[in-house]
């Protein structure tokens, strides 16, 4: 039985997550960097412990102090959140070694869903579509050319240890093929210690299309509807929405199904999101995230399922609360990722929020750690906050999103809550008509 | 994170920082070439921004146990002492203030200590790991008791 | 078509309509007496207008003021919000008269359910279980003996005219029923200029339960479930959820019903309530509020449906987006008045907040006009903000509002939040026993 | 990473520093050419309450006309006159200046009132309301036009 949850994490994910305790009558236990002395979740905990000074790699990531951390406090089970150590299977495995419960999957299934070569042989086996690519590594150019030929151009070279877009290439011809697989392996080399790269089919403008699954120590998997999350800007998601304006509910009910039963095939445990590209109809793998993802409430706010308690639940031995047939779909949710940068450069801008007042009213939810007098520390990402409005039809969402937008306050450092104003006012947002590329366009031609 | 960059860095914030001393400033934020470096003091407690910084926990009634962690709790109830020459924990963990149960403590208030000598030991996943004196000094005040828990940066002894 | 909607009222409710009206592209007036300058909806409504001094007398409540602020704008509908000129029917008129559309019933069904006499012999004729009492009016103290003698002591003793708790008084004995016939005449005199007064029988321990309906002008009429606000304070609700911990699903459905046929038949037009004493399986009819009530978000959080909305496409001839098939009932809701209070001597709390921090998070909703830097004006009631959390189950509920409560900051002023904290630790609470009486006695333990 | 940006930018920094202190200033950032340089005071223990009202209409980026009603964006287009001795409207509703449409205006500036003489005319709801003067005195400023909308206590003209 789980009764103190550590939370190895930081920002508005920390603070969801205790919420999710709290509502459990579970106790946390914050950890945090020396910067983090008074963050909302360290503030709002049971407990907290300082494991670190502000370096991500002396705090955050260091797996030994966070579980040193747990022994201290007596706290049985560990959350990663996302990012940081929540896709390591090594931390996993850690956790599981110092008779922990670790909130998330088996560390069999991060580590292979975190080589994407691998991954992509597991998702063939399964009978998921995947992106048509080089079957493994290309170790030459030549075999790059010969496995471009087959693809057909254009094609994608990528790193197999990559992620988030990192040492990424695309090519069109066979001359472009060689500069990209050469470039490709020594920027992988340089940034993840192996220049393994593959090649695979480049969509020109798919969308982003990405399918919750939950599952069970007993055998029952559900998938949770998709999410779309087209709207990026150097492969970061900007803005989601479910479900995707492009589905119809066949094509949703079709994808779901697939994914589920190639879940339950892997024995996977827990949340996750298969992430897929889709164009013309198709969709094509691209990869697994073994972890909550930052855009999990659109998908809550559709189907009433609180994620991150059921990731709790499945943790403890407890059965998914619903089932398939359960699985409500009611209206249309949108969320904006609000960050401190520049609406328009871009440019992190850490510092004192000296006025915050968050949007209120009907079907409007924030998630955000972010409270007036609070000092955003430089040396973290610059998300500090996340809008997330629910509507019964996609109108009646983006038109309650456009009026909680204006609502807000955030005073004392710039935010990209003026980019999702921009944003609202747009017919293809307004329309649903976009790709992956649309917001670098748009970004480009204002 | 190359490591070249490192040790070049912390150089020029020092620099930043004798500075930000020397010209009592409260911030200094110096941007170049894809660096960017910010050192700032820490923030007076005189100040407006704790006024503006609402505390949920202490205001939000009957919250378990309150939102405090369980040292802050403790150096609460004594007067907190001057900790300029504190020697703090190096990691999280357990401190024990002898090599073994029941053995004699590595040191005593009053006693002096030399450079390099154990202070005590934090234990860590099974792992104890020595806390030594920066300087030879004497150490005027424990601040832990044995077996207790210490988070990151606690002040454990003061060695003067 | 409504283009421009005058909001005639002002604090949290005048907010919750300027957002409805954004949300469906409708520009918005707000009216304010000098004392609410600075108010939310003011700062946020497309326009706004000083209408008077800071007495509601001289403002809220001054119809011509009202009317020629509308003129002035180019306003064409006016929504009345709750209190103020809501159940006015002279008002409504007047709004017709001038060629505006009142957001509310006909002005008939507010007059008929102004005068507690008629609204009773009203819903005799519809079929609406009524408290057993006088058949009209008692005009002398033995006419009251005789009555009392033929419903069975204790009987209430109630003000035609009256509202709000005021001018009621309890008799058990014949003795105590002279002096009580005599005190409510004189009371009501000086209240209401009418010292008409009737007897009820009265009830022990029962529940406050009412129901919403909504009704359009095409012969549409549903019922949205019921509302438990049996947590009262000297008739003042504190604390309503939905649906009631006293009904099952058969019970709900048929005095849903009951009400939903009684409302077509008079031929009410808009949003509604009608207000039910329970005890021991039985609904005894008390009055029917002809406007928006304070406690509509819990109701809002269970069906998805919002009321505001439903109001003003009404008032332009639209039809009600849904049937009742469609109405659904999902999880459970509840929503505590916060005011600015002391929060056990009840001693109102005007100044300034210096800080606010909403909860936030899954199914929070908070409807507060109050900011960080607000000054809460002595002129006007004390309810600053209604914090409304929903869950799959009650208990979820519960446990998500002890969550959001203990998130929630207003500092500077006394606020009622600690007295909702300690109401959620009562057992009594937890198990959803109570009746209206409770509160009070809960209070006197203490 | 070029190893020149420690010489260059400390010297700078300094200099701002100075200049920061000299002229008594709170912060100050520079950017030029790819370097941005930030420096400022500690926080000043006075402001708190002015800085936290938040003023969400203007804040928030493009609602329709901004949340201003149209009186306040009248009176800001030209400095505030005082109004100590301004007449304010008694209601809501439109202002006339003349009796009736093409008759002479009630005053004009510079006019020579008495108390109780008609200064203008509010129209609400169909009837006319007259303004009066509130004391003897000289029309100095009339702040309203014929047939402009008016919300109650604004203020009309100043009579002095």
């Amino acid at each position: 039985m789980i009764e103190k949850v550590l939370i190895a994490n930081r920002g508005e994910i920390a603070l969801r997550i205790h919420r999710a305790c709290k509502e459990m009558g579970i106790a946390t236990v914050a950890v945090h960097s020396e910067a983090d002395r008074y963050a909302m979740a360290v503030r709002l905990a049971d407990e907290s412990v300082c494991i670190g000074p502000p370096p991500s790699a002396q705090s955050y990531l260091k797996k030994s102090q966070i579980i040193a951390a747990a022994e201290i406090t007596g706290a049985d089970a560990i959350h990663p959140g996302y990012g940081f150590l929540s896709e390591n299977a090594q931390f996993a495995e850690m956790v599981g070694a110092h008779g922990l419960v670790f909130i998330g999957p088996k560390p069999e299934h991060i580590r292979i869903m975190g080589d994407k070569i691998a991954a992509k042989q597991a998702m063939i086996d399964a009978g998921v579509p995947v992106v048509p690519g080089s079957d493994g590594g290309v170790e030459t150019v030549s075999a790059a050319k010969k496995a471009a030929k087959k693809i057909g151009y254009p094609v994608l070279i990528k790193a197999a240890a990559g992620g988030g877009g990192r040492g990424m290439k695309v090519a069109r011809t066979d001359k472009e093929l060689e500069n990209a697989v050469r470039t490709a392996k020594t920027e992988a080399k340089a940034a993840f210690g192996d220049d393994a790269v593959y090649i695979e089919k480049y969509l020109e403008r798919p969308r982003h299309i990405e399918i919750q699954v939950i599952s069970d120590a007993h055998g029952n998997v559900c998938h949770l509807w998709e999410r779309d999350c087209s709207i990026q800007r150097r492969h970061q998601k900007v803005f989601e929405e479910a479900p995707s304006p492009a589905l119809n509910q066949a094509q949703r009910d079709d994808i779901g199904m697939i994914v589920a039963r190639a879940v339950e095939k892997m024995g996977y445990l827990g949340a996750g999101t298969m992430e897929f590209l889709y164009e013309d109809g198709q969709f094509y793998f691209i990869e697994m995230n073994t972890r909550l993802q930052v855009e999990h409430p659109v998908t809550e706010m559709i189907t009433g399922i609180d994620i991150v308690r059921e990731q709790i639940r499945i943790a403890d031995g407890a059965k998914l609360s619903f089932s398939q047939d359960e699985v409500m779909l009611v209206g249309h949710a949108i969320e904006c990722r609000i960050n401190a940068e520049n609406p328009r450069s871009f440019v992190p801008s850490p510092g004192m929020i000296t006025d915050f007042h968050p949007p209120g009213g009907p079907d409007v939810r924030l998630d955000s750690a972010a409270y007036a007098g609070y000092r955003i520390p430089p040396h973290y990402d610059s998300l500090i906050g996340k809008l997330i409005v629910h509507g019964r039809t996609r109108n009646e969402c983006v038109m309650r999103l456009r009026r909680a937008l204006q609502e807000m306050v955030v005073g004392g450092v710039e935010t990209t809550l003026d980019l999702h104003r921009d944003l609202l006012e747009q017919k293809d947002i307004i329309d649903g008509d976009y790709d992956i590329h649309w917001l670098e366009r748009f970004l480009a031609d204002d | 994170m190359s490591t070249s960059k490192n040790k070049l860095d912390t150089e020029l914030v020092r620099e930043l920082a004798e500075i930000l001393s020397d010209a009592n400033l409260g911030e200094l934020e110096v941007e170049h070439e894809g660096l960017r470096v910010r050192v700032s003091k820490p923030a007076a407690p005189a100040v407006p921004s704790v006024a503006a910084m609402p505390a949920p926990a202490q205001n939000a009634a009957p919250p378990p146990a309150a939102a405090v962690s369980p040292d802050e709790n403790r150096t609460g109830e004594t007067p907190a002492p001057d900790e300029t020459n504190a020697v703090q924990s190096p990691m999280v963990g357990t401190v024990y203030l002898s090599p073994e149960p029941g053995a004699k403590v590595f040191v005593h208030e009053g006693d002096k200590v030399k450079k390099g000598d154990t202070l005590m030991l934090v234990e860590a996943m099974k792992t104890f790991n020595p806390v030594e004196s920066p300087r030879d000094g004497t150490v005027t005040r424990i601040l832990v008791s044995d077996a207790q828990p210490v988070e990151y940066g606690e002040p454990l002894v003061i060695v003067s």
